[in-house]
């Protein structure tokens, strides 16, 4: 903590009720089974419009988006209480494209048109906006840039292609990167019903939807620049520390339901006449599980508070968050797997489905290694 | 020169002039890797075909069976010289699968001269195909709880019951079934008995299991009102849990050996990955963190493969040491630290599960190392090893099971 | 404003104003840093000595407890505010130790009136310094295990046996033990009360334990026929187990608390030795590995203190959660992962016992980093804390204990 | 391994009847608490002179030395044999200075002059060789050599100061690396009863000893080159591969004894009425333990055979081995100590002594990190 007084991490009573009847509505409705639904009927959306809507009337969409754009105006905090419930069930829904990358860069860098034009469309559950910043040669580096913004008489002609898209397929507007000039790029707002764009589905292990975004010559407007020009890389970057600690509330959720699970199982599973969780080897392994959840829980609710509290701290907490998230996530999900024995490989289960997230979210916005490098950097060593 | 370094220099040329070229480099030569034969098997590449019927002509399917039963009549060190000279050009054997593996040595061990003559010399040709019968819902690392009832009734046993985790049971001929024929015995060890089953027998169903990788060789097999002659039992009645052990300490070490590919072939395939995928042509990876795990995993294969040459040469010189029980653990582990690195390399090209975006060897690649989780699970869980090296060998007191 | 806020602007004011600058800085503020006093204390410091004097006078050594036995008669959320002020400039409390930490809280809750009065007052000005008699070379982890007998004669209870880690008790005047009353209770956890004895009684000796360190607080004590008056036993007889499971749940939380120094220190003190013994005075630490092995502890301790709020913050809110549990083992391994790390960063510099060729820094952080390794093993065991987490938040069934 | 049949890693029947008479020796006359006596008594020597001659005398400090200089002959493999179990018990006599730095440096690129002086009384137990490499501001790294070898009429002036020189205090002759030009360094071989030479002698947590080596303008001619002139790098790097195998061999030997001892230990103390060694968590535990020394052997022993027979083979099995060993003392240590309990951090017991030699091996001849840095640029990446 850089001051002495640690900020609250408690949720507050409308926090509480909301993270409870977030928890019930998803145990309810969106168990994580309905991964394999989506992966084996082919589903063409690969979500459910339908909860997208109905939580978006129970408000949880505009949980964070200012009340003169239809939102609640509340804090990044409230919004993080609903996905680390979301996380719980590993809910494919476009809470990562829309309300952490798409919200997030219209919020720190939109115009007010595009504000007006968006963000009360994604708070009715009714608009999808989705940001493409993955290129095939970046190596998970998002400031090597290849798509192109060619200057052209009444604005920029954009060429490339975005790998890994989330709910690309389905976004009414996404955002890309592209270069604006020899060091710098920059945001484009795109209609991907605009000509030039192709758009093919792929997909992925984690149940996440995500698309090939191809753009050729596809033309557009200085009205299409989020943010400054040539100033996409500051943005972006405060972009993904918020959807870093969105992305880490998700892992924590998910982490808690898997041990969760994985506690219910070996309390009941026999195997030489006792409960395997009589075993003081799977015990103690428990505990290690159990205390990374506690510590993660402290960094997620330090770092969502300090969005929207203590901006200067976003950077480190954002890193800490997620590194650790990672890690105890992708520790969660293997004792999960290797409790549960056989019957936890199996694809039956939906507890295998928790590795196949775990190891997703581990490689998006930054891998554990990455952070502490940054975290490094910003103690000054 | 020995006669065994005669026999080497032997081995070696007739391995070099007869492998087919198109074999050589693609396998690291396990008892698993390679042609499993079996009457549903539906193998059409003429090279391993060739190979296969090179390798029975000469007894080498199977070097140190009886001549009798389709063997080669050679000792096991000639044997470990047929099998590392294959493996040292990558050749897969000539015929690999359990039968060979396990349920032969089983039968040689335990079976009577009946069942040898019956089973042996087919599996020897790779024409039958063999799985195991061991595991059901219940009785996974406490395999002894195992429940699947058999009944004498005349000179047939009556099956009933289910068997799990009965890899490629869809593609074999028969099972090796462990049954339970006393239900009254005062100790679940005991009343355990082993039975061959053929499964075109009326009353087996076989279902295939998935794994979280999408895919797997694993079934589920249902006995409804099954009949087996009582001539396919092994052994004693009753008294098979003996040979259980046996069948269950010959997989545990053979899981741990399988995972030993070429030496290095870890460190290299992680070090493709990563230079494919960290756009690092040549000289050091980038990454420094990347590369050291990567000089970790290829120390800790190093040290894998030194250890099994260590476990097998004082097997040889007669006085076999504890460490064979480790390799189960050390393999597995190794195999799941492999997979994670790789995948670590790889970022989020490793994320697809198929279609677009992906390449294929990215896309196998990822479902490897889906199925790497199984392999601590699998054969015994580490757990379950642990807890055998704590008794058996460091000698450590019982607690509760 | 609120009441509390109010209060700590009051507080933050007279500790500015009444703190010597000379203590200022010096200190993690923990309930076992700065003057522990008693009748052996030759601290000669006028600043310390002073800041004591201060802190009495105001009855903020012992802020929470009644004014007519020495403290400040203040709300348990007054003296959190008192200690955090006070932690802010890294000052230490005016008084520190076991008395204040342990044993009054003890007294309070189980004395009766007379050994409130008698031992209260003397504790809160750091006259009478206290150590703890609960582990016997037999009772360590299994601590209802303990054999050192007291039996009653007359008015007073013959003490015969031993105790071990009773740490500071060469230093101390008074030491509360753990002792066996009736040696024919049916469960051991019964039979058990709780007397505190005036270390300068006949009988006691004390004799001093070196760690590996080479140097420690703990010692011996054996009892030789002592005798305790009756009026010293706490709470009702055989029945202490209760208070000692109250005391041994405070010495646990306080142990991980007391771990957790200034924020960040941990972090400052390894990158400090990096720069000294790498030789890189600022900018990036040249060894990337050790780089982002300081960065996982930095991060680690940041989600300790982190933790720690929250769990204060969770109690002060009227509902303690469960993670308090982990605080002893997550803030233990902290601390040795700390050391370690500093030593690795040191090479062969950290090799030092004593003399010449090393820095009195690096002689006293070798001594540090052996010290720690105790850390995981007193005041419960990691192990320990393990099994009460499995058991009472995890809820898993008991095995064998 | 590099190539397709393993070197054999078993002891012959001459080795293993080694191993058993010096485990019994050491055992018998040799225990761990000597590294208390010595230290508490401030003793002079800090190790036994008289049980060094009866090694002597059992040939076990000449096994590696050519017959011709009144050794045995033998191989690397033979001297670790003695080394392993050298280590069981911390012996602190002078095995590393004098076996493994100093005689192997005189092997390597001894004149026949300096073998034919120093090799026979080696083996004899009489003179005790050492090197030093270490300097105050060296970090570790034995290239940077401050100390420097000036020019003179007859041959060259020697001033600066080596650190941490083990057995430095009683050594018959040290051998340090000076610089002979601006990229290279030389060996010499001098005598600490030259004038200029002063000895300090230091205190270690480990028992071994050592001494600060500070030289004033100390004349040496050309014959007291070990090796060629500015080639002491390479030189140093040969000796320092043989000495890290040796070193492993004695840290297997240590971690086996330290196991060995907890094995035992937890089989005896009892807690809530059973053995503490009955408790799955740390059968678990042990069997990590277990596993590891078995590999660790496997290295050590394959090592060790490299160097008497695949000398291209030795850089990545040194330091496959040493990095190796590191860990599994360490780790062996570590839980030696917990699972001990309250004793095992006590001085009074011996188990203390294993976490500091494991701390000081670590730190000797290159930590893991660098071996595992070498063993990837060997390797190619």
């Amino acid at each position: 903590m850089s001051g002495h007084t640690a900020p609250s991490l408690l949720l507050n009573d409308e926090q509480k009720m909301l993270s409870k009847t977030a928890h019930e509505f998803i145990r309810d409705h969106a168990p994580a089974s309905r991964i394999r639904t989506f992966r084996d009927s082919k589903d063409e959306t690969g979500f459910s419009r339908e909860l997208w809507s109905e939580m978006a009337d129970l408000g949880w969409l505009g949980l964070q988006i200012p009340e003169q754009y239809d939102g609640l105006g509340l804090g990044f905090f409230d919004l993080c209480v609903v996905l680390e419930q979301s996380g719980r069930e590993l809910m494919p829904e476009p809470f990562v494209s829309t309300l952490l990358l798409g919200t997030q860069a219209l919020l720190l860098g939109g115009t007010e048109a595009q504000k007006e034009a968006l963000l009360p469309g994604i708070a009715a559950g009714e608009t999808l906006v989705t940001v493409g910043y993955e290129e095939s040669g970046s190596h998970g580096d998002a400031s090597k840039v290849s798509m192109a913004a060619r200057k052209s008489v009444d604005g920029f002609e954009l060429s490339g292609e975005k790998m890994q898209v989330l709910d690309g397929h389905l976004a009414g507007r996404i955002i890309v990167s592209a270069a604006t000039s020899e060091s710098g790029y920059t945001l484009f707002l795109l209609d991907p019903a605009q000509s030039g764009v192709t758009i093919t589905r792929q997909s992925r292990i984690d149940g996440l939807n995500a698309a090939i975004v191809r753009l050729e010559s596809v033309s557009v407007t200085g009205e299409a620049i989020v943010g400054e020009l040539d100033c996409g890389g500051p943005l972006l970057q405060l972009v993904f520390d918020r959807a870093a600690v969105g992305l880490s509330a998700q892992m924590l959720g998910a982490s808690e339901q898997a041990f969760a699970d994985t506690i219910e199982y070996i309390k009941e599973r026999e195997q030489f006449g006792v409960p395997i969780g009589s075993f003081q080897a799977l015990q103690h392994r428990a505990v290690s599980v159990y205390t990374e959840l506690a510590l993660t829980r402290s960094v997620v609710l330090a770092a969502a508070r300090a969005i929207d509290e203590v901006p200067d701290d976003v950077p480190r907490l954002a890193s800490l968050a997620k590194a650790m998230a990672s890690e105890t996530f992708m520790h969660a999900a293997q004792e999960a797997i290797q409790m549960h024995g056989g019957i936890g490989v199996t694809d039956e289960h939906d507890i295998g489905f928790y590795i196949k997230r775990a190891q997703a979210t581990y490689m998006t916005f930054g891998k554990p290694s990455e952070h502490r490098q940054r975290w490094a950097e910003l103690h000054g060593y | 020169m020995s006669d065994l370094e005669a026999f080497r220099t032997e081995v070696r040329a007739w391995v070099h002039e007869n492998a087919p070229e198109s074999l050589r480099g693609t396998s690291g030569s396990g008892p698993f890797e390679g042609y499993w034969g079996g009457s549903k098997c539906e193998e059409t590449d003429p090279d391993l075909l060739r190979w296969r019927d090179l390798g029975i002509e000469k007894g080498w399917t199977a070097p140190s069976w009886p001549r009798e039963y389709g063997g080669g009549g050679l000792t096991h060190a000639q044997e470990e010289i047929i099998h590392a000279e294959m493996k040292t050009i990558g050749v897969p054997r000539p015929v690999a699968g359990q039968g060979l593996a396990m349920f032969g040595p089983v039968l040689l061990e335990y079976g009577n001269d009946a069942q040898r003559a019956q089973h042996l010399p087919g599996i020897a040709r790779g024409e039958v195909r063999w799985c195991q019968g061991y595991s059901e819902p219940n009785a996974g690392s406490d395999l002894a709880n195992l429940q699947l009832k058999a009944e004498r009734d005349g000179d047939e046993f009556v099956l009933n019951g289910q068997k799990i985790w009965t890899s490629h049971a869809n593609l074999s001929d028969w099972i090796c079934c462990l049954t339970r024929t006393d239900p009254n015995a005062p100790k679940k060890q005991m009343g355990i008995s082993v039975m061959l089953a053929d499964l075109n027998t009326p009353g087996i169903t076989v279902r295939r299991i998935d794994l979280i990788s999408g895919y797997s060789p694993f079934c589920e097999t249902f006995f409804d009102n099954v009949r087996v002659p009582v001539d396919q039992l092994v052994g004693t009645e009753n008294e098979g849990w003996t040979i259980a052990k046996a069948i269950l300490g010959h997989e545990r070490s053979s899981i741990g050996r399988s995972i030993a590919r070429q030496p290095g072939s870890a460190q290299r395939e992680v070090l493709a990955r990563a230079r494919k995928h960290l756009g690092a042509a040549d000289g050091a990876v980038p990454d420094p963190l990347l590369r050291d795990e990567l000089a970790s995993l290829g120390m800790r294969e190093e040290a894998f493969h030194l250890t099994l040459a260590r476990i097998q040469q004082s097997a040889a010189s007669g006085a076999p040491g504890p460490e064979g029980s480790i390799t189960k653990i050390v393999g597995t582990e190794l195999k799941q630290k492999r997979f994670e690195l790789g995948m670590k390399v790889a970022g989020t090209q490793g994320l697809g599960w198929e279609g677009p975006g992906f390449d294929d060897d990215d896309l196998e690649y990822t479902r490897d190392w889906l199925r790497s989780r199984a392999s601590t699970i699998e054969g015994g869980s580490s757990e379950i090893q642990r807890n055998i090296i704590s008794k058996r060998v460091l000698g450590l007191p019982e607690g509760k099971k």
